[in-house]
């Protein structure tokens, strides 16, 4: 029973996602949009570029979906509504995202196309800016729970949600996983107006399907571990907890997605400057800063 | 166990196969993604053995360095497409030679080197970590810390050695034909 | 059934994508979304979504005018659009080399959303057909053309050897375009497909002849037939006793005949094979020198020397004025060079002969799509001057400009907009530009508090300015008579250009009134006349000469014209991104360039 | 749930991820085959065909910043361990780990001093 609402549940919120995307990208609501997307997409040719590196062109699509799944399997909806409760979780779903920039490596450089290659190498200096800015607020999470086990970290809130707790370490997380997720205005390697569409420009068909499958899975998966690491995760004042997950990690991805909109695309020199120069003297303060606070207030 | 055992040598063979890859490929992404696949697959290997945070210690780690590698390599090697088909193998016979007696030293010391008794209690995966972390802090804190160390003079090396503009031999034609003309001359005479 | 997938007997399956393909359109817009837009027509509105580039869209939408090099492109591009497809032309009839268009419509939103209905309808019934065929167009033609790796300027049709240095030629594809430039193979010279070959051949065929400096180098580190040891890092240290080297202190190597490394000796260059070649002169095989390969190419900024690739940004390039022919020389995500050209250009020569003043009007006005009036406003004062005649409305006139530059700046903020990923900029700036185009006076005065607050809020966009503050500053002394702003870079000319909305609303106020343009009855007049006209991209010349009520001269000078050549002072050196902001930043019409 | 099964179940989450994109190519198969047409295989360049292959030796301007990342990345293996434990230490792991972070820091301050963190 509780494993059919698991997959009920992340079905949903992934379509919830994908309904969520296009309806901020376009400003239309079609709730029946990413399925007709998927079925336009599902009649398309499948083009496979001349004289490509097949292999990585096949692979990294589908890379990218394994990786974004498997780093949604540490993270709990409600307790005991959980894939694989991983003694290092927190770790675990790190260790699975890094996977996405090997995916999008490969899937930059299968093509042979310029724009595909350019956004995949991008992306990997993307991550250099943003990897210790999700690395070291997670370890202050760990801290203060004393575990990297997802539920432990959920627990370890109950009195006070890690967003109150440690505010510093969740603005760096939320812009680290905006740009893990690489959604605008980090959205370097995929932009439309720089690069045509860069990684996702050579695909089509069903490889795009995959493609976007796991663009809204890592995305979902990104917005849940928010949820989880600061903002309580299942705790609710009433009602069932799984619900409680689902309005929080939807909320946070509509946030996600809408918030970035606003904003200009980020230059890699300045992303990687900011997160440098700022992001990681910010972010060992706050692991100076919540070492003291959880020997001193230990909520 | 025996499935166990099963997916240890599956996991195993996909390491030692991966890492063949490396070499046999002409792309040097490929080459550079191979091994990486290798090393995941030494993280699987540890997964097996339940060696948790150790297994995805590797997985996490080896994904982004060796994709830094990856870049390194289409940036410095020639052909990183492998469009060529050219051999990248040099000085076939002396690492055929070092090869082998590293497999022979390795397995050497991984058939005769005394591994203590075998564990029958495995703690489990969150237990490892904070005997880890306790560790850590006790008794090897000094390695801990003279590795911080290490890692600074590494990030001062690298450091140099990246912001300085690369020497290498002046580009001008005169400069660099004329050692070359010297000699050659001499061999055709 | 150009644009349908090929399938005998469609099933429930076939039905259910065929509708949902027409419940999903995606449509590349040639000429591009800014004729779209100028035209009067709400693509959005219709229920259509810009696709970003070739392989996201299903419907290539044709709009006029189109020429030749237009079509040719779209052409390219509905090759690379994968299958089912249509194509949807309104308002223009003849397509050729592109197949006949699935739905034929007429240039308007009524005829749009009637279009985009038949489209639907026709997706759903004919996404999969039996009777399919391919397409083809020729310039999608390739050939096979041999080239010399070492002398990338030798060209020839038919393999053989190098005039210059007698090595062997390597095939490569390319278009049928004859008219390739042949610069842009300079930089490909070291692609590395050539790579290997040029290794190989140049081993091959080595005659004695051959420039032994440069033949030094591509053995790499052989030395003197003599030596006995060497350093491996300086070739050019060779020493008959070991040692360590003077330059460096490393042990010199000894070399061997026939060793890996070895040096050895040139005597015999008749080898049959290549493997025997590095048989005899202890080169491994395909093993190439890095000072060989990067010798010449041009350096990157940090000294370090990669291989550039050419890569075309147009003409349908989305966040990049449609029809503009950009091409870059990327080293890395930098801009090393950029060409720029026209696919849709005008000409202002009088192919045949004079015409008369009115149709050369018309003709002016029909060149420039995206400014109109304002050039039909030129060609008027120009004749009106060589007439000597005075136009009594010159206000009214002025109002009308005014209307145009709102629309023009408008639509540059919807192409800012999706360059930068800003997606309610683009938008609000196309639904404005869209009222702005039909309006009459009482329209746009009702618009304007509407405009006001829109310009605040671009004003206001956070890190927008921070954004665009880096990028797009003009050299000193560059001929940019664009909107001015006290700052030199692309963030003072948003806000010029803002400005410039504002203080035209202003006048139209003023104005009291929007004139039409029509050219004052000149006769018979002759002479000569210039005029100028502040367009929303700075100021357009245009020299005529009259010959009895007919136009027998005419020079047109265009702001784009002068400022494409500011393209490459603006991107040298930049990040792919900045480069292309800047080119934004500048605001070029194709239109208003020479084919 | 011991550890074991617990892998099983993340191996077997990514063989039927395998099987799920697997049918989805089955299914797109059974809808049609890509017809091969002149050009339509060539990467898409906005309009223009580029036969050229680009895999070539890239430019890539953030390998400072890379080399910085690998070292801090290392550092990262010892944090995880130290802050599971963290709480239990207390003061002992705080000076301890706050010495390792400050080494660490140097290291970035050295990097900044050299101009490390600029673009190339």
């Amino acid at each position: 029973m509780s494993s059919f609402v698991l997959i009920a549940s992340l079905i949903f919120a992934t379509y919830g996602v994908a309904v969520i995307e296009e309806w901020v990208s376009t400003n239309r609501l079609r709730l029946a949009g990413p399925l007709i997307s998927t079925l336009r997409l599902l009649g398309q040719e499948n083009i496979l570029p001349r004289k490509s590196d097949r292999l990585f062109f096949e692979v990294g699509p589908v890379l990218l979906l394994i990786a974004a799944l498997l780093s949604l399997a540490v993270i709990p909806l409600a307790p005991g509504l959980i894939v694989t409760d991983l003694a290092t979780g927190a770790l675990f779903f790190n260790a699975a995202l890094a996977y996405v920039l090997v995916a999008m490596i490969m899937a930059g450089w299968g093509p042979d196309g310029a724009y595909g290659m350019i956004g995949g190498w991008r992306f990997l200096g993307q991550l250099i800016a943003y990897a210790m800015l999700v690395v070291m607020p997670i370890t202050t999470v760990a801290m203060r729970a004393e575990s990297l086990s997802t539920i432990d970290i959920v627990n370890s809130q109950e009195m006070l949600w890690n967003i109150a707790y440690q505010p510093l370490g969740f603005l760096l997380f939320l812009f680290a996983g905006m740009a893990m997720a690489f959604v605008p205005p980090f959205d370097l390697p995929v932009a439309s107006g720089e690069l045509a569409g860069g990684v996702e420009a050579e695909y089509t068909g069903v490889r795009l399907i995959i493609f976007r499958l796991g663009r809204m899975v890592l995305i979902l998966s990104v917005s849940s571990a928010i949820v989880v690491f600061y903002l309580g995760g299942w705790l609710g004042p009433f009602g069932p907890d799984w619900s409680w997950s689902m309005i929080k990690i939807l909320g946070v991805a509509a946030l996600m997605l809408s918030g970035g909109r606003m904003l200009p695309r980020i230059r890699e020199a300045t992303l990687l400057a900011w997160s440098w120069k700022l992001g990681i003297p910010l972010a060992l303060a706050n692991i100076f800063l919540v070492g003291v606070l959880v020997l001193v207030v230990p909520l | 166990m025996s499935v166990q055992v099963i997916f240890l040598l599956a996991f195993g063979l996909a390491a030692v196969w991966f890492g063949i890859v490396v070499f046999r490929t002409h792309s040097m992404v490929r080459s550079a993604l191979a091994l990486l696949f290798s090393q995941t697959a030494v993280g699987a290997m540890f997964l097996v053995m339940q060696a948790e945070f150790l297994g995805v210690l590797q997985i996490m780690m080896m994904a982004t360095e060796m994709s830094i590698m990856a870049i390194f390599m289409v940036m410095f090697m020639m052909d990183p497409g492998g469009l060529g088909e050219m051999d990248m193998k040099h000085q076939r016979k002396l690492s055929l030679w070092a090869g082998i007696i590293a497999f022979g030293g390795a397995s050497g010391l991984a058939l005769f080197g005394d591994w203590g008794p075998i564990a029958t209690q495995i703690p489990d995966a969150g237990e490892q970590v904070r005997l880890l972390g306790i560790e850590l802090l006790g008794r090897s804190m000094l390695i801990f810390e003279s590795a911080g160390l290490t890692i600074l003079t590494a990030m001062i090396a690298a450091t140099s050695i990246a912001v300085q503009p690369p020497h290498r031999p002046k580009e001008t034609p005169d400069k660099s034909k004329e050692p070359y003309q010297v000699h050659n001359h001499g061999g055709a005479a | 059934m150009f644009g349908s997938r090929e399938f005998s007997k469609p099933n429930l399956l076939h039905g259910l994508i065929g509708r949902a393909t027409g419940n999903d359109l995606r449509v590349l817009v040639v000429p591009g979304p800014e004729l779209a837009l100028a035209g009067g027509l709400d693509l959005m509105d219709a229920g259509l979504r810009m696709a970003s580039g070739p392989r996201d869209a299903n419907v290539l939408l044709l709009l006029p005018p189109l020429g030749d090099k237009m079509l040719n492109a779209a052409s390219v591009a509905f090759a690379q659009m994968p299958r089912p497809r249509a194509i949807v032309a309104l308002g223009v009839k003849n397509i050729s080399p592109l197949p006949e268009a699935d739905i034929y419509g007429e240039l308007s939103q009524a005829g749009l959303i009637e279009s985009v209905n038949s489209l639907r309808l026709h997706f759903a019934q004919n996404s999969f057909s039996n009777s399919v065929q391919s397409f083809d167009a020729p310039a999608l033609q390739s050939r096979i053309e041999y080239t010399c790796p070492m002398h990338p300027e030798v060209v020839s049709n038919q393999p053989g050897s190098c005039p210059k240095c007698g090595m062997d030629l390597v095939p490569r594809e390319t278009g049928t375009d004859t008219g390739q430039p042949e610069e842009k193979s300079v930089q490909k010279t070291q692609s590395s497909s050539n790579a290997a070959h040029a290794h190989s051949s140049h081993v091959k065929t080595a005659p004695a002849e051959v420039d032994h400096g440069e033949h030094k180098k591509a053995d790499g580190e052989s030395g003197d037939a003599t030596a006995k040891y060497t350093c491996p890092m300086h070739p050019e240290v060779v020493s008959d006793e070991p040692g360590s080297c003077p330059k460096c202190g490393m042990f010199l190597e000894p070399v061997k005949a026939e060793s890996d490394h070895g040096s050895h000796s040139h005597g015999s260059h008749s080898h049959e094979s290549e493997s025997s070649v590095s048989k005899l002169i202890g080169l491994e095989p395909g093993f190439m020198s890095m000072i060989e390969m990067t010798e010449g190419t041009p350096r990157s900024s940090d000294g370090l020397q990669m291989e550039w690739i050419t890569v075309p940004f147009g003409p349908f390039f989305p966040g990049l004025p449609a029809g503009f022919g950009l091409e870059l020389t990327l080293d890395g995500d930098n801009v090393a060079k950029a060409t720029t050209s026209s696919f849709c250009g005008f000409s202002d020569s009088l192919e045949n002969g004079p015409i008369n003043a009115g149709d050369y009007v018309e003709n002016l006005q029909g060149q420039m799509p995206l400014a109109p009036l304002t050039y039909r406003l030129l060609a008027c004062r120009a004749i009106e001057a060589a007439a000597e005649k005075t136009s009594e409305n010159d206000n009214l006139r002025d109002a009308t400009l005014a209307q145009e530059r709102i629309a023009s700046q408008l639509r540059w903020l919807t192409n800012l907009g999706r360059q930068l990923g800003l997606k309610g900029i683009e938008r609000k700036a196309a639904k404005l530009q869209l009222l702005i185009i039909g309006a009459d006076y009482e329209q746009i005065i009702k618009l304007t508090p509407e405009l006001s607050q829109f310009i605040k809020k671009v004003k206001a966009t956070p890190f927008l300015r921070r954004r665009l503050d880096a990028v797009g500053e003009l050299p000193p002394q560059s001929n940019w008579d664009g909107p001015q702003s006290i700052e030199n870079n692309a963030a003072g000319r948003l806000v010029a250009r803002l400005d410039d909305i504002s203080q035209s609303l202003a006048l139209i106020k003023k104005a009291g009134a929007i004139g039409e343009i029509k050219l004052a009855e000149i006769g018979n007049a002759a002479g000569h006349g210039h005029a100028s006209v502040d367009t929303a991209r700075g100021k357009a010349n245009l020299h005529v000469e009259l010959k009895g009520g007919q136009v027998i001269s005419a020079k047109l000078d265009t702001p784009s014209m002068r400022h494409t050549e500011l393209v490459a002072p603006l991107t040298d050196q930049q990040e792919l991104g900045d480069a292309l902001v800047a080119i934004a930043s500048i605001d070029i019409s194709p239109w208003e360039m020479r084919v | 749930m011991s550890q074991l099964q617990q892998y099983a179940i993340l191996f077997g989450l990514t063989v039927g991820t395998l099987g799920l994109v697997l049918s989805l190519y089955a299914l797109a198969r059974a809808i049609g085959k890509t017809r091969k047409e002149p050009g339509k295989d060539v990467p898409a360049t906005a309009g223009q065909l580029s036969r050229d292959p680009v895999w070539v030796r890239y430019h890539a301007r953030y390998t400072t910043f890379a080399l910085l990342f690998l070292a801090f990345d290392m550092e990262m293996a010892f944090m995880y361990p130290w802050a599971v434990v963290y709480k239990e230490e207390g003061l002992v792991a705080l000076l301890d780990m706050g010495v390792f972070l400050a080494i660490l820091f140097l290291g970035l301050l050295y990097g900044w001093s050299q101009s490390a963190l600029k673009r190339q």
